[in-house]
């Protein structure tokens, strides 16, 4: 195979190194990095929160196979860290783009942590006497963190951050950190890099549930999303794993799970399947029944959607095996009890023509996938178009489904529509795989230019 | 009176399909008796007649699993296992134990439940044949 | 199933369905959305009337509608029990116009001689009065006990005038003769 | 700021206490309001469901009278409102029927040209008004009492059509109540339907949903209901003996217009204010609040 | 160091996952006093971060030299600890994994007790096991920089065309005569509403020019050696009865040919020459004599003339290949009906299925277009689909939900009504699974056309042998009615099975199968296009159905997961091989016979091992009457040790 070890020295000397721009460190642009870092690109993660990880780090488990998603997903968060081509940039964002020649200028915006990265140990003392308290965002909210946090244990990377909106600079942080780590005084900082090539994966934000007044989340206190769930019922979670009631801490006996929250719904503005949340609503019936065993538990959907590998058989087993209550029909509004904070649900059961008025004492709204909260600015900068879902979108989605408009620059995951987990894994090394070429070809020019 | 007998039971298991299915029925939360210890070798084929019989001078009963026929990740180390099973039966009546005490399973990556349901029967058989007389304390 | 009042046979043939039934409802203001019905029934669960009445069942009419039951669908008292409360409106996630669509179905149904009294005795009133309601003796001592002035009669002749350009006022000759039957 | 004021024909053959109250009110915070004296009903939906053409073309000779008078229409009737609105932006939306429609208003000599709004007085007593005025004007606390708010259907909905408060969780009416300093109490299915509309049709359901709504309103230990549409009092007020009869229930809820319930708070006698034409009586109501 | 081990042992919580069912405090107190152990500690996440530095921390504190972490599954985290090892400076075989998860707290949920006791045992397995393990030596190969894809479809083009795109030799085998696969039979695809062919034939012809990129069609694998980064394939190409080398692709041949047959492409509606190509933008264009209906009456020889492109004497050619990674990229069948006797396909004439549909309505097709229906070729007028043929269907063993064939109804029903607007076109679905993106805008817009959707399977079709029309029996769930429609044409959507030869190409490539018979990933999650054996990667439907969309991005995904594996130049082979005793092996053979990798060899009456070859199975070690092998890091003493503790207390 001679023909075969020329090439190979042929590849071998390709010795200058291009690099990349990756946007988003959730598991989609995780996977981007890796696959780019192994490929031996030089990898820039821009991740605009304090910790990579993304949504997948806030869900309890995963469907089909109920995996324990951080096991699954924290060694590739290690791995990010550790990767010698990838350079982690969190917290960060990208404020500039401009074209040089063939190649991209990032310019980077570095928010200050008022913590310094290469002091900070992650031993969280600092956290342990901060006085102020404020709801943790990676909770939902529900938990609490201190103004001095990590957003959970397992953060990449594993430094602290002050929240300044809350922070009343006491000092105690300062005083108690042995590593002298804490700077009040630190100033942002604005990087520029050089890249061949940008991978878009900046994720989504789910549906607001408080646009569908009619189930009025965030007037009743039962009524929760399937992401707050998630927290509720995680042994990391805010309530370390005890799946109760918000208003009472009561245990939930009867809980509904209300599918198409802000998906399929032309009124809501988002006429699209979110592909996700037939599949979550039945993962998280699953885990309630497994936290509340006698719980009586309810799924109201239009079309159950087990499309993906192993779905179906999970569907039925949520039926038969933990006899999850499933009934056609979209619930048309939820009712308070003033007094005991229940919830009435109230329905057509499609296959019986019966009008339902089931009451629960919780509610869980499966909350559909919406375009990220940044797409506006992203589109600004990068000058990549949307398609009429809000989401960035190919000019061709269906041969060329990573690309956009303009050459070099890919989207993956979620930023191009809703996708669960493995569909987001698979498109991201999809985009890694178009983004390499794009680099290779980079690299045949200069090659072409220098001769 | 005195409490129910706890069969003890020793499972070889290969790596790629029964391993694999045995992670499949923890993953599906399956629930089996925790009478068996598994002891991972890479193929089926690896199982030495010696393992088995010094098994069952701890055990009351020795569980043999492997990748389906035709599946063998390593193509046909499951055939040899097949074989040398068989034989140790033979010997095991000869020197007059139930043959019932030594079990050859084929379960896949993708068989949890089998896995389960192969453990929970053995071990109901087991309790029903008593303790192995080869078994010592 | 709990079904609406409407009499529908046991088992629906092809051949004596109606297909273009649905066309013509999506021809009328108010009914251009039917196609779009998914049958999720947020109409229904939502539904005052339904909640106390089987008779009415406003997803299933839609559904009628869809598959052509053109002449049960038009005869049937059902069809004039929504309160036009227009939930159902409010939270169809197709923005189907369901209470709309039910006056287009009313509409479709008067022309073919279907109304019930009381909405044609109103009509009749409205075309020789200016006003639905009568003025009584009693309205009249009423308001000026409150220091309101005395009603002048509305002007009749220009609803009359309407009403015969429409047709109107000769579909409600017809509805009596049909009431009459 | 001035109003065409649309009564529709409910309200002055049925409910002159509602008129009288509304005058007085309005009076008071000095706002003037012109009667359209050639206007006609707005044509509601019963009409609406015999045939839609007659319905638009009455509703929008109504509109062309304020079109005259170059002011925007403000109803007190929550159909007049309804029916009003849609027409109006049916007809300001819709070209092809708009045509049509003018062709009919030609052979009575008018057009439908599309400059005016329609507005319910809920909306100009919280927004134009501002409750700031009403204040002012407000001489007699009502803290004492407790007022269950009923905003009935069409003030609320189609919301794409009338975009008048949160279709679901509305709060201009309580908003509007409580600058009386009365507590405007929560109660279950709020929002739901009184059944003015099945009368005639269906008595007996008409009074089955009136008959939900008083339920609903009594377990929330109100001491009256105040309305802002016609049909909605009659069906609870009047409504109420209909449903003794049939269900043998008795709630004794006294039953106000919004205007008047404002009027006591602004120290008008309630004598003016017709409070003496309800079937239930209010005395338990007037003594609270001495 | 082997002789006095310094052992730690590490037990982690998982959060509540295992901490919730096993006293993980208990375990660790149980083992800390143990000969050896040094430290014993329990631990949140022991995978974590701050747990993997907690180790490296001990390791260098207390110079531990073996380490045993009490956890989850090893198949999910014996690497990352392994590497925790190697960054200590430990040899990563000194590593021991007690999974105390999978097998034990989540298999005993019910019984805390026995399962914290059963931990207990299995860590003290574990412990006498490390102390017995012996580092072994990190062996590493060179990747070879080329790369197999099996089956020419749409997966399996793009994945060639971006890996050659990075400068990597392809090798594309395609069973059939030409690439392209399904996707170059269907009309349009959806929801864009491309024409099918007009995407895929560029990508075809750019396939074939690629320098990088040998196209190998006509062929079947028959055989796969080696390992990750040095596989050896064995290909066998099929007779064509013409020189590929010398066919220019002129058709001349095929003008002068008298013999028709039906052509299989074609819905067998349409017929195709004895030579000929299955359709005109066939990649390779070369033409082929299908023997079985040749006459040989060699007219086409002539025809040919100086180019001599045609050979009847030609025979199969076996060539072998060898290759750095594989990529399965062999598709789907779509589910042939006949064993559904209800809805009566192939014994109606006017029930067709949505394939057929394609090349029905395609321009190119058998009838150019005209939709019309078999029986009478007179135009269909009523024209029902039923859902879910094939899938979500129990009784033949399709459970899975085939993903694309409800949006291929929806698509062919509006094509219907944009055709034929007056039509009645009636949809018979169990539920509407429009996922995808852009999807639910698309069935609305359908809807907006008029065609009915009627909510219920379809439970049976009968013919009227007069007119040819089929009535389709169905309860139409809205209603809870049953409803009786007559239409003159009725589509059965079919769903996807996996194909015939899955099975034996997944026994010559080692990889298992699901459940549903389609190739198993390694994970589902995070491991979409790996498989267990490394180096082979999955793409498109063979792994489980797709649309095309899904299809080319995990194609995309597959080739960059090669190019990674590529680019890396070299990589480590398996350390756990078998090693002869040369003193004790007495030459007999036994293992050169059964060794399934050929990775023994007899050199002067002793028997060796080739590393390279040698897969760590260890057969040879348990078959060998001498005892004379050793099989790394699963010696006999290693696993009697196991066996000797699992219950001794």
């Amino acid at each position: 195979m001679s023909s075969i070890e020329e090439e190979q020295e042929e590849q071998e000397k390709q010795e200058k190194q291009q690099s990349v721009l990756v946007l988003g460190g959730g598991v989609c642009g995780i996977q981007v990095a890796l696959d780019l870092a192994d490929m031996g690109f030089k990898v820039y993660l821009v991740e605009k929160k304090p910790s990579i990880g993304g949504h997948m780090a806030q869900l309890d488990k995963t469907f089909p196979t109920l995996d324990c998603s951080a096991c699954i997903l924290t060694p590739k968060m290690v791995d990010v860290a550790r990767h010698p081509n990838i350079e982690l940039l969190t917290y960060s964002e990208v404020l500039a783009v401009s074209r040089a020649s063939k190649s991209f200028e990032v310019t980077i915006l570095k928010k200050s942590r008022y913590v310094n990265e290469d002091k900070c140990t992650g031993c969280g003392i600092c956290a342990q006497y901060c006085p102020i308290e404020v709801p943790n965002e990676f909770d939902q909210g529900i938990g609490i963190r201190k103004a001095i946090y990590v957003p959970f244990p397992q953060a990449i990377p594993l430094i602290y951050t002050i929240d300044k909106e809350n922070c009343i600079k006491c000092g105690l942080c300062e005083r108690m950190c042995e590593a002298e780590a804490i700077d009040h005084n630190q100033q942002p900082m604005k990087i520029t890099v050089t890249v061949g090539s940008i991978v878009v994966a900046v994720g989504f934000q789910l549906f607001d549930a408080k646009n569908k007044q009619e189930y009025g989340y965030g007037r009743y206190d039962n009524v929760i999303t399937g992401l707050d769930f998630e927290r509720l019922v995680n042994a990391a979670g805010p309530t370390g794993g005890h799946l109760a009631r918000l208003s009472d801490a009561k245990i939930p006996k009867k809980i509904a799970f209300i599918q198409c929250v802000g998906s399929r719904d032309e009124k809501s503005g988002n006429l699209n399947c979110s592909r996700v949340c037939c599949m979550y609503a039945i993962k998280q019936a699953i885990l309630a029944k497994e936290h509340i065993p006698d719980a009586d538990i309810h799924v109201f959907y239009m079309d159950i959607r087990a499309y993906g590998k192993g779905f179906e058989e999970f569907y039925t087993r949520a039926k038969e095996e933990f006899n999850v209550k499933f009934v056609r029909g979209a619930v048309s509004e939820i009712v308070e009890i003033p007094e005991t904070k229940n919830l009435i649900v109230r329905v057509e059961d499609t296959e019986t023509g019966e009008l339902l008025e089931k009451e629960f004492d919780m509610v869980v709204l499966s909350v559909g996938l919406t375009p990220p909260s940044d797409s506006e600015a992203i589109e600004n900068i990068l000058g990549i178009s949307k398609g009429e879902d809000g989401f960035f979108s190919s000019p061709d989605p269906q041969i060329f489904t990573v690309d956009t408009n303009i050459g070099g620059i890919f989207i993956a995951g979620t930023a191009e529509g809703p996708k669960d987990i493995p569909d987001s894994v698979a498109q991201a090394s999809a985009a890694a795989m178009k983004a390499s070429v794009a680099l290779v070809q980079l690299t045949q020019e200069e090659k072409h230019v220098e001769k | 009176m005195a409490e129910e007998f706890e069969p003890k039971l020793i499972a070889f298991t290969c790596n790629w399909c029964s391993y694999a299915g045995a992670d499949l029925a923890g993953v599906s939360r399956m629930q089996y008796p925790p009478n068996v210890r598994v002891i991972r070798l890479m193929c089926s084929g690896r199982v030495d007649p010696i393992f088995i019989l010094e098994a069952l001078k701890r055990a009351d009963g020795v569980l043999v699993t492997g990748c389906h026929i035709g599946d063998c990740h390593y193509v046909s180390g499951n055939l040899h296992a097949e074989v040398r099973v068989k034989l140790v039966k033979k010997a095991l009546e000869m020197v007059g134990l139930e043959p019932e005490r030594l079990k050859l399973e084929w379960i896949s990556a993708s068989e949890g439940e089998k896995f389960a349901r192969v453990i929970k029967e053995m071990v109901d058989q087991l309790k029903k044949l008593g303790k192995n007389p080869l078994r010592d304390g | 199933m709990a079904n609406t009042d409407i009499k529908i046979k046991e088992t629906l043939r092809s051949s004596e369905l109606e297909p273009n039934f649905a066309e013509e409802i999506t021809k009328h203001p108010g009914g251009e959305k039917l196609y779009l019905c998914y049958q999720c029934g947020s109409c229904a669960g939502g539904c005052p009337v339904g909640k106390i009445t089987n008779s009415y069942k406003p997803r299933q009419i839609i559904r009628m509608a869809l598959l052509g039951i053109k002449n049960e669908v038009l005869s049937s008292d059902s069809i004039w029990l929504c309160a036009s409360c227009y939930t159902c409106q409010e939270r169809c996630p197709q923005e189907v116009e369901i209470a709309d669509l039910m006056l287009a179905i009313r509409n479709i149904a008067a022309k073919e001689g279907h109304a019930p009294k009381a909405f044609v005795e109103q009509a009749t009133s409205l075309i020789e009065n200016g006003r639905i309601p009568k003025i009584t003796g009693l309205t009249q001592r009423r308001r000026t006990s409150l220091g309101l002035p005395e009603l002048s009669p509305a002007p009749a002749d220009v609803v009359k005038k309407i009403a015969a350009i429409t047709g109107f006022e000769q579909l409600m000759e017809k509805l009596k003769e049909e009431a009459k039957k | 700021m001035n109003y065409a004021l649309f009564f529709g024909c409910v309200i002055p053959t049925r409910e002159p206490s509602y008129e009288a109250s509304l005058r007085a009110v309005f009076k008071e915070l000095g706002v003037d309001l012109i009667d359209l004296d050639k206007a006609t009903c707005c044509a509601p939906i019963p009409i609406e469901s015999l045939d839609f053409k007659t319905s638009l073309a009455i509703a929008a000779y109504n509109l062309s009278l304020a079109e005259e008078a170059n002011i925007n229409i403000m109803t007190i009737c929550n159909g007049c409102f309804q029916v009003l609105s849609k027409a109006n932006k049916t007809l300001k939306e819709n070209e092809t029927l708009r045509t049509d429609i003018n062709k009919i208003l030609a052979e009575v000599g008018r057009e439908y040209k599309g400059t005016v709004d329609v507005v319910d007085y809920l909306q100009v007593l919280h927004n134009d008004v501002t409750p700031e005025r009403i204040k002012e004007n407000i001489s007699k606390s009502l803290n004492k009492l407790r007022v269950a708010a009923f905003y009935g259907c069409h003030v609320l909905r189609p919301s794409s059509v009338l975009n008048f408060d949160n279709p679901e969780h509305p709060h201009i009416l309580d908003d509007l109540i409580e600058l009386t300093e009365a507590k405007s109490v929560q109660y279950m299915h709020k929002t739901k339907c009184c059944g003015g509309l099945l009368r005639g049709i269906s008595d007996d359901l008409a009074s089955k949903l009136a008959r939900n709504k008083l339920f609903n309103i009594s377990n929330s230990k109100a001491d009256c209901i105040v309305t802002v549409c016609p049909f909605c009092f009659l069906q609870l007020d009047v409504g109420q003996l209909d449903v003794r009869r049939r269900f043998n229930e008795t709630y004794n809820l006294p039953v106000f217009h919004y205007p008047e319930l404002l009027g006591l708070a602004m120290g008008i006698d309630p004598e003016k204010l017709g409070l003496k034409t309800h079937r239930i009586s209010t005395e338990s109501v007037l003594k609270k609040i001495e | 160091m082997i002789d006095k081990p310094r052992i730690g042992v590490y037990v982690c919580h998982c959060g509540k996952n295992i901490a919730g069912v096993v006293n993980v405090e208990d375990v660790a107190e149980h083992v800390r006093n143990m000969a050896g152990v040094i430290v014993a500690k329990d631990y949140r996440y022991v995978c974590s971060d701050p747990g993997q530095d907690m180790i490296k921390k001990d390791i260098r504190d207390y110079q531990l030299d073996r380490i045993v972490v009490v956890a989850c599954s090893p198949r999910l985290h014996e690497p990352t600890f392994r590497r925790v090892l190697e960054e200590s400076g430990l040899n990563p075989y000194l590593l021991e994994m007690v999974n105390i998860r999978e097998q034990c707290s989540w298999v005993h949920m019910d019984e805390p007790d026995k399962a914290t006791e059963k931990a207990k045992d299995l860590v003290r397995m574990a412990i006498l096991r490390s102390q017995l393990l012996e580092p072994l030596e990190i062996k590493e190969v060179k990747v070879l920089k080329s790369v197999l894809i099996v089956g020419g479809g749409v997966s399996g083009i793009s994945a060639a065309l971006d890996l050659a795109e990075m400068g990597f030799k392809v090798y594309l085998v395609e069973k059939n005569e030409s690439i392209g696969g399904h996707m170059a039979q269907l009309d349009k695809t959806f929801p864009s509403m491309d024409c099918s062919i007009c995407i895929l034939g560029p990508k075809m012809v750019e396939v074939a020019r690629h320098p990088k990129i040998k196209i190998i069609s006509h062929a079947d694998i028959v055989r796969v050696e080696g390992y990750v980064g040095n596989f050896k394939v064995k290909i066998r190409e099929n007779p064509r009865y013409v020189i590929s080398d010398r066919c220019t692709g002129c058709g001349e041949c095929q003008e002068v040919c008298p013999i028709e047959y039906p052509n299989e492409w074609d819905i067998n509606l349409g017929v195709r020459k004895a030579i000929s190509v299955p359709f005109p933008q066939a990649v390779p264009s070369v033409y082929r004599i299908n023997i079985d209906y040749c006459l040989q009456c060699y007219k086409c020889v002539e025809a040919c003339g100086a180019r001599e492109a045609i050979d009847f004497g030609q025979k199969p050619k076996e060539t072998e290949l060898n290759v750095g990674a594989i990529i399965v990229a062999i598709g789907f069948e779509p589910y042939e009906p006949y064993q559904l006797k209800e809805y009566g396909y192939g014994t109606y004439q006017n029930v067709i299925t949505n394939i057929e549909f394609e090349r029905l309505i395609n321009a190119a097709g058998p009838t150019e277009g005209k939709l019309i229906r078999v029986s009478d070729m007179k135009v269909p007028h009523r024209i029902g689909f039923i859902q879910c043929v094939g899938s979500r269907d129990e009784r033949i063993g399709h459970i899975y939900c085939s993903r694309f064939c409800c949006m291929s109804a929806i698509k062919q029903a509006r094509q219907i009504k944009e055709k034929l607007p007056e039509a009645e076109v009636y949809i018979f679905h169990t539920e509407p699974r429009t996922f995808g993106k852009g999807f639910e805008a698309f069935f609305r817009k359908t809807r907006e056309y008029g065609v009915s959707v009627v909510r219920g399977r379809a439970s049976k079709v009968l013919e009227d042998p007069e007119t040819g029309n089929l009535t389709v029996f169905v309860e139409d769930l809205s209603l809870g009615k049953p409803v009786e429609v007559e239409v003159d044409l009725l589509i059965l959507s079919v769903g996807m099975s996996p194909p015939k030869d899955l099975e034996s190409l997944s026994r010559t490539l080692r990889i298992p199968r699901d459940p549903d018979g389609f190739l198993l990933e390694a994970h589902p999650k995070l491991r979409p296009v790996d498989t267990h054996t490394a180096g082979i990667f999955l793409a498109g439907a063979c792994q489980s159905p797709k649309d095309i969309t899904d299809s080319i991005s995990q194609a995309k995904a597959a080739a960059a997961s090669v190019a990674a594996l590529l680019s890396r130049g070299k990589i480590r082979v398996e350390s756990m091989i078998a090693h002869v005793n040369q003193d004790l092996c007495i030459g007999c053979g036994l293992c050169q016979e059964i060794c399934p990798y050929q990775a023994m060899t007899i050199q002067n009456k002793k028997s060796k091992t080739i590393p390279a070859l040698c897969g760590g199975c260890g057969t040879c070690a348990s078959t060998c009457p001498e005892h004379a092998i050793t099989m790394k890091h699963y010696t006999n003493k290693q696993i009697l040790a196991e066996v000797v503790t699992a219950f001794q207390r």
